[in-house]
């Protein structure tokens, strides 16, 4: 490696954001497009990233890229360590994609514009940082600094309730990584000597760890990242949050934000704490199955579009736990990974959808709607598109995550691990309940001229913004081998971890 | 030596119900008088009894009267103060702030 | 022997004094008495600093307290308070919670004296009391002993500036 | 020819993506390409078919890898055995057709283009579903004709009903799919592989346990119920006949649905792993196609009828496979013809199906009704529609020689040995002429009942009674190659395994004759000849009338006991979730914030001298909070000194600890109970000296 | 008392700021109190050149033991300077304007309460520490009732005198016992003398722990920890504010390194397991957590900022104790550690409420309505102080907590970490809804608010040092680690 292309990942939105703080704050087209472009380059280093390390680095789970450990704080033994591997990258492609994506949508953003992408670039450096970090402290600050920016964007530039659902976000989040902390620190002490380099930790915690503080710390883990996937019951800040935010916020809440948790579950407590993972299977499991089924549920008596695809989230979340439940099967976790992406990508473009749609109509009730389809012929067509790969159909990125999650934890061959993988199969005709209603009843039927009449159909920005994602969505329904191929060895060594 | 002791207990304990009871400004900077007293005697006492080979307990209760008596001349003075604002020292009135 | 009951015998009636007057300090009505009868324990707890052998201490117990800090609260009663106006309750409703909780201090400290080990020294104060502790002030406590003028600087500033009446 | 069969569902695929991404505005263009595309498949697929009978059952297979896990391996691949074969001719020549037949049915649509896209989408998943080489692929393409199918019956949009319809039927048969999904994983689980002849050759070698595979066998069959529309699924199928009619010909009437039966089919091995299972296909068969032909006597709308006829139909089909499956697990020799009975009923219904559908569409489009009772009289002026119809009405009933003679002989033939089954078969096969004939008589024959409408009618544009006819030749003379006395005929082509070949059955063949001659006749006097009232019948069987013409209540009972305790439950689910879950998060929040508000409350609650009433508990609770923060510094001090001598007392005495705590709060609650009684006293006190 | 040494040069810089006091106060008499600027930055320049000169004399013991320049003095009396530095700072508003006739006073003062807080960090010995202490606080109740005529300032004077005058005699009577078990008033032969007395009697008895508890309560009267606390929310609100912002830093500090001599140094046998029914620690750690509790709780409905601040220095307090009852090397160090992020954030925080206080007279947070719109720098720099009180990443705020959190789970005090960590989300809600009042809602947006230039090196002092040392804490926390070391702890 010739340059520290993590570190550019995190900290080029940084730089980007202290820059913005000496444009002139009228000038908006300049804010944006310098954010746009601040953006934009690590969107493309994460690309090249994820070439880069598909084609010299994917066939070993060992970590690449590694920068550190630094000294940091001597002291605490904090380092300034970063490396990633095969669950990493895909999720730096995301948060790439995404965020430039989310940015861009934003270009409709119209009040208080420069201090907008500042928070915006900012919660990009804490997002990055999540996915690269490999040392405790320097996740737990990433960890915490991204709530920041999205408290204040949810804050100022949310909906009607805005108030209330940044602070309960807020709130609700940092509640859930104060148990981390604790947890940190427990293994911290408890490791000699006393370390936080997370890779270390996976091999030596087990070791050292009593059952009991497997268990303890495995609990406090998991509040903290069940908090952000999030897990049911842990999931009443999501609707308030997703509906409240400004689309992009959104976006990034679904498509990055929520795998956080799954994805440092799979970082850190699966691997680090493999005896409480075995101990808590089958609850995590069935708590996977209650977050599918109900969320589905809610989903269905939801009347606002964007609380629908909110709920939605927590459903398909709920599909990433099924699998991470099967810890031991490959094809299971692979299926999480799959899944983390694909809901990315899908409910990220739903939300774009749905913002589309609100900023012209001012209004997401379901049944304000009716025949849009007439009017709005290509918005429909990737409306549809997008609920149709929310609801796995094949072809599209969730109908392979949902079919190895279900695979994987069929075939785990944990105990009862059939009955509630059977009875999670139910979450996709759920699925198709509510998607397939609200398209009915906002696409199809009867248009009302009267009051629709002045739609417009999705513009060019929009539409150039969403069709990456449903270009990646069709690539992988139709061609998952790559990115299966991308994480395998990773994903089997974490396997083997776990089954220690 | 406990008989000292005691003593010096009994006037702390009747300094602090002075603190705590009076309602006048002067009054409660009285009591705290009677307190330091207090502790001066313990002091003195225990630099008879414990401590004689040298006087660090006087010299402890030189600096406790001298200070008592710096605290005595800004109390009065906020006394006066008092006085001015609100034409009365009662100190069951000067709560303004609370909760 | 003779010395030791004379002694005891002082020591209890100043010890009566000064617990009679003190508790008069805190409860009489009339302010103005109440800085009289703390002259007065004061004035015996410098008694009782000489039958501790701590002339020094009781020159300084007269000399500052009531010579001067006495002074200075009768002059501030005189400033505040109406002489004429007596039948205002000097209490507040803390005493009855006061009492008891004075009484649980004393009785827990008295108890706990008495099971606690001191290391008594039978030795001697050191002979010339006021000369060893000008030395030792000048010389081991030189330090406190400056930081308390700068103390008294202070606490003679701030009172000034207290009290001074601002021109308006 | 064989090697590039992956094309052959690639050419409609084509047609579809140059379609919506080039050729949107260019109406003439798109319908040009698909129809073409079509085409090329149609001759691919002849040639296919030419190199499987030239490869004597040896199947083909081709495949690349998907996803590899250790678990499991994923692969996309075809499969061509002579089934397949067969089902890409059926597939693409009625798609063919239907295209063709479109070009005047869709005429002047204002989204024509996207019609033909779907078709093409339609064609490409159904092709894409018949190649596949395992059960991932085919779940795959199942989903996917799903959606096409869910696109092409919401293709009117506009119309409400049309839209429900398409929603309905997705989610129909999506429940049915979810048991396929289970299937599959059981599949996958057990077998470790989902590629077809891995696992029936691991089936087969008894690697998966009996019970498992009743299990599998179900939870496959499911996936199938939904699809070709079984008891009990099968609600979706009539609805879906709001789709425009060469729609419900192509999808659901002949291939769509027929995939089903094609599942089951192709899973055969499984079925005949276990005989529970077996019989339950065989059941469900018989329920659905007695139910659909006993509600088909009473429809009005011409396309239910049809509708409901594919449904009895299809349920043939799978009762037919499934008595196969149950002979040969009770005995490996036996010499059932289900699954060719099965098969050769799934290839000519399509035609004959077909067929009525799009005769059915002719009529509509001549009469811009649905409904046969405003009918009448149509052959005067549509004759090439109704002679077409007659004929696929003769061979639905199964007259000589026409296909359906042949097919429905078969599936006969296939219940000897099951006599509930062969009653209710021949049945059936009764009540299916008595109402095909009706309903020919009441559309073709007799007096106009709607002057105006029959007056505005017309015989069809070329374009949609050159495809009539062509499929008319199909309906008489498909089902030949399939006689009794050909001894390589379809039979012997269709089973891989041994030869299963048999003699003509006479009896059988006479039997269901009379059996469908008939039905024929009871219709022809009941609606030609009028020699029995219509309606003095059913005045006759009120009851039974009012219960098949409302379908057996399925509908209602779905909606009462299913849809709308579902949607409550939701709306519970969403109440709970804003106040129960989220109830006891605010409710830990809110109880600080009281907390914090209780103590400010009851401070006011002081200053005005509103508090009376000593004694209660709730006053008891007051004094802590009365004086926490009251701004008296003495009593700042008191608490400090209170709490400090306290823990004096605690730690050396912890008995002692307890009478001072409770001497302390006795104490105070005399005093304060002393003050609540006399509050004037306290006012006087705290007035200023002087 | 033989070998005496005066080495002077140790205590030059607290000679320096005595002497630069009288400085401030004579030049503003004598040039009449016209100019309100320049006796504030004469002032500033004053402990800037302390903070020169502490660098410069530093590292030795003089006086008889009675002066320890130490490292963990040194630390801490950076903390004083700091804070004095930027009470200083902000009170140029006030100081054109409501005390216009006693300037001098006012800053000659807080240099006294600093060099008395200088003093008591470094003494080793309870007189001299006792004199610290009260150099400490008797310029500091004057202070507190610096407006004569405003009843609320006189009230806070008087309270604070009060109970700072009993809190001492609390503490006297208790450092009076500790001298009666040992005969001495220097805290390293007290440790001795004190293990031996244990050693040889195989008891002490109850008196210590009335004289533990005596000074536990005198103390905690200055630290303010629950249930010494009340007096704390009224002074602090009644007070000046950049008085108030001195008393909760600096003052609170004083108090940190009284408690840290006393009993980390002097009393740290009480730990061990031998004398365990004599530990403290476990009186201190229940304080903490009911600081923790009842501070974050009752801020929640503040609805003074300066009252929400008090209530909240509270609650920072609990957090710091955690470090203190870890007694260990890292909890020491990160008590001082703590301390030190706390100077900036809450006297920035202290900063703004009174820059906004000066411009319009109101401290209320539903004043703040808006401010981000009319003062976007001034909001933005409440935000960050107010973040990183909550501890959020990667402020300053948040490497403090996080230290003093690990020291308590290393030291096993598990219930007080996770307590800690609870209530610092309930303190997450308050402090997120002055930013959410001066962020999300609307104001009167044409609020003009012109910033001293004083109180602007003040705020960028603050977010500077929030910021900077809260990504890279290595050197204060190294610095702090020195300091602990001093006390020999595990």
């Amino acid at each position: 490696m010739d340059f520290p292309v993590l570190s550019y990942l995190i900290f080029i939105p940084l730089i980007g954001a202290v820059f913005l703080l000496f444009l002139p704050k009228d000038k908006f087209g300049l804010i944006r497009w310098t954010s746009a472009f601040f953006s934009f380059v690590p969107m493309v280093l994460s690309f090249w990233l994820t070439y880069d390390y598909f084609f010299n680095f994917s066939q070993t789970a060992d970590f690449y890229y590694m920068e550190g450990p630094l000294s940091w704080i001597s002291l605490l033994n904090a380092n300034y360590f970063l490396g990633v591997d095969g669950i990493s990258v895909p999720m730096l492609f995301l948060t790439g994609l995404l965020s430039f994506i989310s940015i861009v949508a934003s270009f409709n953003i119209a009040v208080r514009v420069k201090e907008y992408f500042i928070f915006f670039l900012l919660l990009e450096t804490g997002m990055m940082g999540v996915f690269c970090a490999l040392d405790f402290f320097l996740f737990y600050v990433f960890w915490e600094v991204m709530l920041v920016p999205m408290y204040f964007l949810i804050g100022i530039w949310g909906g009607p309730r805005k108030e209330y659902a940044a602070i309960k976000f807020f709130l609700y989040t940092l509640f859930g990584s104060i148990f981390m902390l604790v947890a940190i620190l427990v293994l911290y002490f408890s490791s000699d000597p006393h370390t936080l380099n997370i890779l270390e930790l996976i091999q030596t915690a087990p070791g050292f760890l009593t059952h009991g503080l497997q268990l303890f710390c495995f609990v406090f883990f998991f509040i903290a990242f069940a908090i952000k996937v999030p897990v049911w019951p842990f999931h009443t800040w999501l609707p308030d949050a997703h509906v409240q935010a400004p689309t992009a916020v959104s976006v990034i809440l679904a498509g990055v934000l929520l795998k956080m948790g799954t994805y440092g579950m799979l970082r850190i407590s699966w691997p680090m704490l493999p005896e409480a993972t075995r101990y808590f299977a089958i609850p995590i499991a069935i708590l996977g199955l209650i977050g599918i089924i109900y969320g589905a549920l809610v989903s269905m008596a939801q009347t606002d579009l964007k609380k629908l695809v909110a709920y939605s989230s927590v459903s398909h979340m709920g599909y990433c736990m099924l699998s991470l439940g099967a810890f031991s099967s490959v094809t299971a976790i692979t299926g999480c990974m799959f899944q983390m992406v694909s809901h990315g990508l899908i409910t990220g473009a739903l939300f774009l959808l749905v913002g589309v749609l609100y900023d012209r109509a001012h209004t997401r009730e379901i049944a304000a709607f009716g025949g849009l389809g007439a009017k709005l012929p290509i918005y429909t067509g990737l409306m549809v598109l997008f609920s149709m790969a929310s609801l796995g159909l094949p072809g599209m990125s969730g109908f392979v995550s949902e079919f190895m999650v279900f695979i994987g934890a069929f075939g785990s061959g944990i105990p009862h691990f059939q009955l509630i993988t059977a009875l999670a199969v139910l979450g996709v005709v759920l699925t198709a309940g509510y998607m397939l209603r609200m398209v009915q009843r906002m696409l199809l039927g009867e248009f009302n001229k009267e009051k629709w009449g002045g739609l417009t159909e999705i513009n060019t920005r929009e539409l150039i913004i969403v069709s990456p994602l449903a270009l990646l969505t069709i690539a992988i329904g139709f061609f998952p081998a790559p990115l299966s191929d991308l994480m395998e060895a990773t994903i089997t060594n974490l396997v083997q971890l776990m089954a220690r | 030596m406990l008989q000292y002791l005691a003593l010096a207990a009994i006037l702390f304990a009747i300094g602090i119900f002075g603190v705590l009871t009076r309602r006048n400004a002067i009054g409660i900077l009285m009591s705290l008088e009677l307190m330091f007293n207090a502790v001066n005697i313990n002091l003195v006492t225990f630099n008879k009894f414990i401590g004689p080979d040298n006087l660090v307990g006087q010299i402890f209760a030189i600096f406790v009267i001298v200070i008592a008596a710096a605290e005595a001349v800004v109390g009065l003075a906020i006394v006066l103060l008092l006085y001015r604002n609100w034409q009365g020292i009662d100190i069951g009135n000067i709560n303004i702030m609370k909760w | 022997m003779f010395g030791v009951e004379v002694s005891q015998l002082f020591f209890y009636l100043l010890s009566f004094i000064i617990i009679v007057s003190a508790i008069y300090v805190v409860s009489l009505r009339n302010i103005f008495h109440c800085a009289l009868f703390l002259v007065l324990c004061l004035f015996s707890v410098a008694g009782i600093y000489i039958l501790l052998e701590a002339e020094f201490l009781a020159a300084v117990q007269v000399l500052i307290y009531v010579g001067a800090v006495s002074i200075l609260m009768i002059f501030a009663i005189m400033l505040t308070s109406r002489l004429a106006n007596k039948k205002i309750m000097q209490s507040n409703d803390n005493v009855t919670v006061a009492i008891f909780v004075c009484a649980g201090f004393l009785l827990t400290s008295l108890g706990s004296f008495g099971y606690t080990v001191w290391k008594v020294v039978d030795s001697p104060l050191p002979e010339n009391n006021t000369l060893t502790i000008g030395k030792l002030l000048m010389t081991d406590y030189v330090l406190p002993f400056e930081v308390v003028s700068i103390v008294l600087l202070a606490a003679m500033i701030g009172a000034i500036v207290l009290a001074r009446r601002e021109k308006i | 020819m064989l090697e590039n069969a992956y094309l052959i569902p690639i050419y409609p695929l084509l047609a579809f993506v140059i379609i919506i991404f080039a050729t949107r505005w260019k109406e003439k263009l798109s319908s040009a390409i698909s129809i073409a595309a079509i085409l090329v498949a149609v001759i691919h697929s002849i040639f296919v078919m030419i190199a499987v009978i030239g490869r004597h059952g040896v199947p083909f297979e081709l495949s690349v890898p998907f996803i590899e896990h250790p678990l499991i391996s994923l692969e996309t691949g075809i499969f061509i055995d002579p089934l397949t074969a067969v089902m890409l001719l059926v597939v693409t020549i009625v798609s063919g057709c239907v295209q063709i037949y479109s070009l005047g049915y869709m005429h002047g649509d204002p989204r024509w283009s996207r019609y033909f896209s779907y078709l093409s989408l339609f064609t490409f998943s159904m092709l894409g579903l018949v190649v596949a080489n395992n059960f991932f692929m085919i779940f795959i393409f199942w989903e996917l004709v799903g959606l096409t199918s869910y696109l092409l019956i919401g293709f009117w949009f506009e119309k409400d009903s049309a839209s429900d319809a398409g929603k309905k039927a997705f989610i129909t048969t999506r429940i049915g799919d979810l048991g396929f999904i289970i299937g599959i994983l059981l599949l996958a689980t057990y077998a470790g592989t989902l590629n077809y002849q891995e696992v029936f050759t691991k089936v087969a070698d008894g690697a998966v346990p009996v019970g498992v595979l009743t299990m599998i066998g179900i939870f496959i069959f499911c996936g199938a119920v939904g699809k070709s529309a079984q008891f009990p699924l099968h609600v979706w199928l009539p609805d879906a006949m709001e789709g425009p009619t060469p729609v419900s010909a192509l999808i659901h009437a002949a291939t769509m649905v027929a995939a089903g039966v094609y599942l089951v089919a192709r899973s055969m091995t499984l079925f005949v792993g276990s005989a529970e299972a077996a019989m339950t296909v065989a059941v469900i068969g018989l329920i659905t196609s007695f139910m659909a032909a006993s509600i088909a006597l009473v429809q009005n709308d011409i396309k239910r009828v049809l509708a409901y006829s594919t449904v009895s139909q299809l349920g043939y089909m799978i009762m037919a496979l499934g008595l196969y499956g149950f002979d040969v697990a009770k005995d490996p020799h036996s010499h059932s013809v289900g699954y060719f009975a099965g098969t050769f009923h799934l290839m000519t219904h399509a035609f004959f199906k077909a067929l009525l559908f799009l005769g059915a569409g002719s009529v509509i489009h001549a009469v811009h009704t649905n409904d046969i009772q405003e009918m009448g009289g149509l052959s005067k002026k549509m004759k090439i529609t109704s002679l077409t119809f007659f004929i696929a009405s003769l061979s639905i009933a199964g007259i000589f020689p026409l296909s359906g003679f042949w097919s429905k002989d078969e599936i006969v033939a296939a219940t000897l040995g099951h006599p509930v089954f062969m009653f209710f078969t021949l049945l059936i096969a009764f009540i299916t002429a008595f109402y095909m004939f009706r309903l020919c008589f009441l559309t073709f024959t007799g007096k106009p009942r709607n002057q105006e409408r029959f007056d505005h009618a017309h015989e069809s544009p070329k374009t949609m009674t050159m495809p009539l006819m062509f499929l008319a030749f199909l309906s008489v003379f498909a089902g030949w190659v399939g006689m009794p006395w050909l001894s390589h005929g379809f039979s012997s082509f269709v089973y891989t395994g041994e030869l299963q070949h048999h003699g003509p059955n006479y009896i059988v063949m006479l039997v269901s004759t009379i059996v469908a001659v008939s039905g024929i006749g009871l219709a022809y006097t009941v609606y030609f000849k009028k020699k029995i009232s219509a309606d003095v019948l059913m005045e006759k069987f009120k009851p039974l009338y009012t219960l098949l013409l409302n379908k057996y209540y399925f509908d209602e009972i779905y909606d009462k006991v299913i849809i709308k305790p579902l949607l409550a439950f939701t709306r519970m689910m969403w109440w709970s979730d804003a106040n129960i879950i989220d109830g006891l998060v605010n409710f830990v929040g809110w109880f600080t914030i009281k907390w914090a508000d209780a103590k400010m409350l009851f401070d006011k609650y002081i200053i005005d001298g509103a508090v009376n009433g000593a004694g209660t508990v709730c006053m008891a609770a007051s004094w802590l909070f009365k004086y926490v923060q009251n701004g008296s510094v003495q009593f700042y001090t008191l608490v400090v000194i209170t709490s400090a001598v306290g823990v004096i007392i605690y730690k050396v005495t912890p008995e002692g600890f307890v009478y001072y705590f409770i001497g302390v709060v006795v104490v105070a609650l005399a005093r304060f109970l002393m003050k609540m009684n006399r509050p004037e006293e306290g006012n006087v006190e705290t007035e200023p000296e002087g | 008392m033989e070998t005496f040494d005066y080495n002077l040069k140790l205590i030059i810089p607290e000679m320096f700021l005595f002497v630069w006091a009288l400085v401030v106060i004579v030049f503003d008499i004598s040039s009449k109190r016209r100019n309100s600027d320049s006796v504030g930055y004469l002032t500033m320049a004053g402990l800037a050149i302390t903070a020169v000169l502490l660098y410069n004399f530093h590292g030795g013991i003089s006086f008889n033991n009675m002066f320890s320049s130490d490292i963990l003095a040194l630390f801490f009396k950076v903390i004083f300077l700091g804070s004095a530095f930027m009470a200083v700072g902000s009170s140029f508003g006030l100081a054109s304007d409501k005390i216009k006739n006693h300037r001098g006073e006012y800053y000659g003062l807080i240099l006294f309460s600093t060099v008395g807080m200088m003093f008591l960090s470094s003494s080793n010995e309870l007189i001299s520490l006792y004199v610290g202490l009260e150099l400490t606080t008797i310029p500091l109740f004057v202070l507190a009732a610096f407006y004569k005529d405003k009843k609320t300032s006189v009230e806070a004077g008087m309270k604070y005198l009060i109970v700072g005058a009993f809190s001492s005699a609390v503490l006297l009577y208790g450092l009076s016992l500790l001298y009666g078990f040992t005969g001495t008033t220097d805290l390293t032969m007290i440790k001795i003398n004190l293990s031996l007395l244990f050693l040889s009697a195989g008891k002490i008895g109850p008196g210590l722990i009335l004289a533990i508890v005596m000074i536990i309560a005198g103390i905690s009267f200055k630290l303010a920890l629950v249930p010494f606390h009340m007096w704390a929310p009224d002074v602090y609100q009644g007070a000046p504010t950049p008085i108030t912002a001195f008393l909760s830093v600096g003052s609170k500090a004083a108090g940190v390194v009284a408690f840290a001599r006393i009993f980390v140094h002097g009393l740290i046998a009480f730990v061990d397991p031998v004398m365990k029914p004599l530990d403290w620690g476990i009186i201190v750690a229940v304080m903490a957590a009911a600081a923790m509790v009842v501070g974050n709780i009752t801020a929640l409905r503040q609805h003074n900022i300066k009252r929400m601040l008090a209530y909240s220095s509270i609650a920072q307090v609990g957090y710091l104790m955690i470090g203190m009852v870890a007694v260990s090397e890292l909890g020491i160090a990160s008590v001082g550690f703590y301390m030190f992020m706390y100077l900036f954030a809450n006297m920035g925080a202290f900063a703004v409420a009174t820059i906004f206080e000066d411009k319009t007279g109101s401290s209320s947070i539903s004043s703040y309505k808006g401010l981000s719109k009319s003062a976007p720098a001034l909001s933005a720099c409440m935000a960050i102080f107010l973040l990183s009180l909550t501890g959020i990443p990667p402020l300053g705020g948040f490497a403090a907590k996080y230290i003093v959190f690990a020291a308590g789970i290393q030291a096993g005090y598990y219930w007080l970490v996770i307590l800690g960590l609870l209530t610092s989300v309930v303190a997450l809600y308050y402090y997120a809804n002055v930013i959410k009042t001066m962020y999300f809602s609307d104001g009167n947006s044409d609020l003009k608010i012109n910033i001293h230039p004083a109180a602007r090196l003040v705020l960028v002092i603050g977010v500077i040092g929030v910021i900077i040392f809260g990504i890279y804490p290595e050197p204060i926390l190294n610095f702090a680690m020195e300091s602990a070391a001093l006390f020999a702890l595990p």
